[in-house]
């Protein structure tokens, strides 16, 4: 179904009352039908209409009666554009075949039988209906601004924040004592940390590489007895020792994968 | 209460409050303004029977409290003012489908009406501040789905969703059930077990999608 | 008025308009709205009466009328909330060296802070009472000297400023610990080098980046 066909996008149009009320089916008299598709909200709203004229319960109406009136009705809707007719004119093939149906022997093999689809059209339009009444009962309520006011010119109530300001005594100490900490002359005592010099370290591995017979990893010259720190600080001078030795032709070095263990062997020209 | 001249002064202050606000208010918020020494809602009572039968009413819509004008003399004050402007069938079709049936999503509005709503109506629907989105139903697709507001009853003089007129009828008379519910009572009687299994597993299918036999469906 | 029923009706016409309109409202526009029938002043001085002793009152002012509320309920129409909030790092610590070197001046306070001091801080401080002008300095400019107040000691609950935490005090209270030291306790051993960045990161975030250099910066 296309977005024109009834509410347009625009608000104005859609959304409020036009100025000219619509057209709509003269009570009495549905034979003088003026067709103007723009004035009705779909096919449902003239089937609905069509069959409040029978002014009977919307349960009691004859349904081959009203598919009449709305094949009638698109039949005489010259006017009818045709973009705008899409919709009116599948419901009048649905109604077509609804009628058919009613009219021809029963055929038990049909699902859902002609019956259950009047009633279930029935039952759209007598929903459709409540919803309409509905809405027009409570539009017709005592509407504040239109039946009932508020009061004119309300002094209004106003709401105002006071900041109050708080601070307890450790805050006022802790703030003194940034302060002291800020400016006062800073005094740096660099603590000697524990570290493995690089001339340790590559005695030391120049010394162990010659008793080792095959690849070792570099952890194994490391000195057990560091831990921590320092063993990182001799893990990094062992490396960098290494590198020289390397540099020096004195040993290989391999690396099975990226970042595993380096390992090491005396280059054996060198031991020869 | 028990203290007489403290309440007394306790309903001058409601009214006073009442009076003064430019919204309606929340016992709440009331409270806030009166403190709560008070039994506001009792006070609010006395203060809406006190003017039950003057010129301006105490009404209570939606737990809002306000003062307005009585409905009876809405012909004195109607006359320089600018009517509300009238809303369109289908906004007026939209706004009771929501009301009547809330939450509804758009789809369900469209199946009860048979035509697509267009954007524009449940825009101006909103911005009247009449209806809400009001979250998504946990169905495939979670469509947005609609409810009104308090400022709905407010207008509309509701005390709450139970006073829409006639809603107790509707739904007593199951006109407040989707079609497909509708349909397996009236077939209720009279049909074989697999009709009925039949009916159940459409009735159970989404509202919009389960009368597809029909044309105009969205 | 001689017909009682009647005139009830009017009367609580001429409440509605007034409560309803925008402006206050002369007699004779009153009786544009309720008619001609009624004694509007009648009405008026009955109304009034009516409403002396209520939370609203229905007065004239120079032959226009209107609805207000009741002048000794206005405090209430003002809803007065206390926020009470943390005064800010640069306020405390101006405070903090007021209480410890008063009288100063805002140069000197300056000066013991290392960064300027905002006359919106002092202005805070003394809105709170807290601190106070207390003359000024006999050297060149006669700067304004501040100092604390009574209600400063009240509400840090001291007895006198020689109640004020000494900076003995502050050490033992580990406020005043070298940063380099509380990092080392901080640090314990095997710790990897990540942590000890991350324990860098926060130390100088608390401390604004004062303690720059430290021991394991190059």
């Amino acid at each position: 179904m296309s977005e024109s066909e009834t509410d347009t996008p625009d608000i104005d149009d859609a959304a409020w009352e036009a100025e000219a009320p619509p057209r709509r089916l003269a009570e009495n008299e549905p034979e003088q039908l003026q067709i103007d598709v723009e004035g009705w909200e779909g096919p449902l709203d003239v089937l609905l209409s069509l069959a409040r004229n029978q002014k009977v319960d919307l349960m009691e109406i004859s349904i081959l009666e009203l598919v009449r009136q709305y094949l009638d009705f698109i039949n005489n809707a010259e006017a009818l554009k045709l973009e705008l007719a899409a919709d009116y004119l599948v419901m009048a093939a649905w109604l077509t075949y609804l009628k058919s149906a009613l009219l021809l022997p029963k055929d038990p093999e049909v699902d859902p039988s002609p019956e259950e689809l009047a009633l279930q059209l029935q039952l759209r339009l007598q929903r459709l209906q409540a919803m309409r009444e509905s809405g027009a009962r409570l539009m017709a309520r005592d509407r504040l601004g239109r039946d009932v006011f508020a009061r004119g010119a309300p002094e209004g109530l106003k709401q105002l924040t006071e900041t109050r300001w708080t601070a307890s005594l450790y805050d006022l100490m802790q703030g003194y004592a940034d302060v002291k900490m800020r400016t006062a002359p800073a005094v740096h005592i660099v603590q000697t940390r524990p570290v493995m010099a690089l001339e340790e370290a590559l005695q030391r591995v120049s010394n162990l590489v010659g008793a080792a017979l095959d690849w070792t990893e570099l952890s194994t010259f490391l000195p057990p007895e560091f831990h921590g720190q320092l063993r990182r600080s001799a893990m990094a001078s062992s490396f960098a020792a290494v590198l020289e030795l390397a540099r020096n032709g004195r040993v290989d070095l391999r690396q099975e994968e990226t970042f595993g263990p380096l390992q090491l062997r005396a280059r054996s020209e060198a031991v020869t | 209460m028990s203290d007489e001249a403290h309440s007394k002064d306790d309903l001058r202050a409601v009214e006073a409050v009442l009076f003064a606000a430019d919204t309606p208010l929340s016992v709440k918020e009331i409270t806030g303004y009166v403190g709560d020494q008070a039994d506001i809602k009792a006070l609010l009572e006395e203060l809406a029977e006190h003017y039950a039968d003057r010129g301006i009413r105490l009404v209570n819509n939606g737990g809002l409290w306000h003062f307005q004008t009585a409905p009876d003399l809405a012909h004195l004050l109607r006359q320089e003012r600018e009517s509300v402007r009238k809303l369109s069938r289908a906004a007026t079709e939209t706004l009771a489908i929501i009301a009547y049936h809330e939450p509804v999503s758009r789809a369900e509005i469209e199946s009860i009406r048979g035509v697509q709503t267009s954007k524009g109506t449940l825009d101006v629907l909103m911005e009247l501040e009449w209806i809400r989105p009001a979250g998504r139903r946990e169905t495939p697709g979670r469509p947005l789905i609609y409810a009104t507001t308090s400022e709905f009853l407010v207008h509309f003089g509701l005390g709450s969703r139970r006073d829409l007129p006639g809603i107790a009828d509707l739904r007593a008379a199951g006109l407040l059930d989707p079609v497909d519910v509708a349909m397996e009572q009236a077939m209720g009687e009279g049909q074989s077990d697999d009709d009925r299994d039949d009916q159940k597993a459409a009735a159970s299918d989404a509202y919009e999608d389960s009368v597809a036999e029909m044309p105009d469906n969205p």
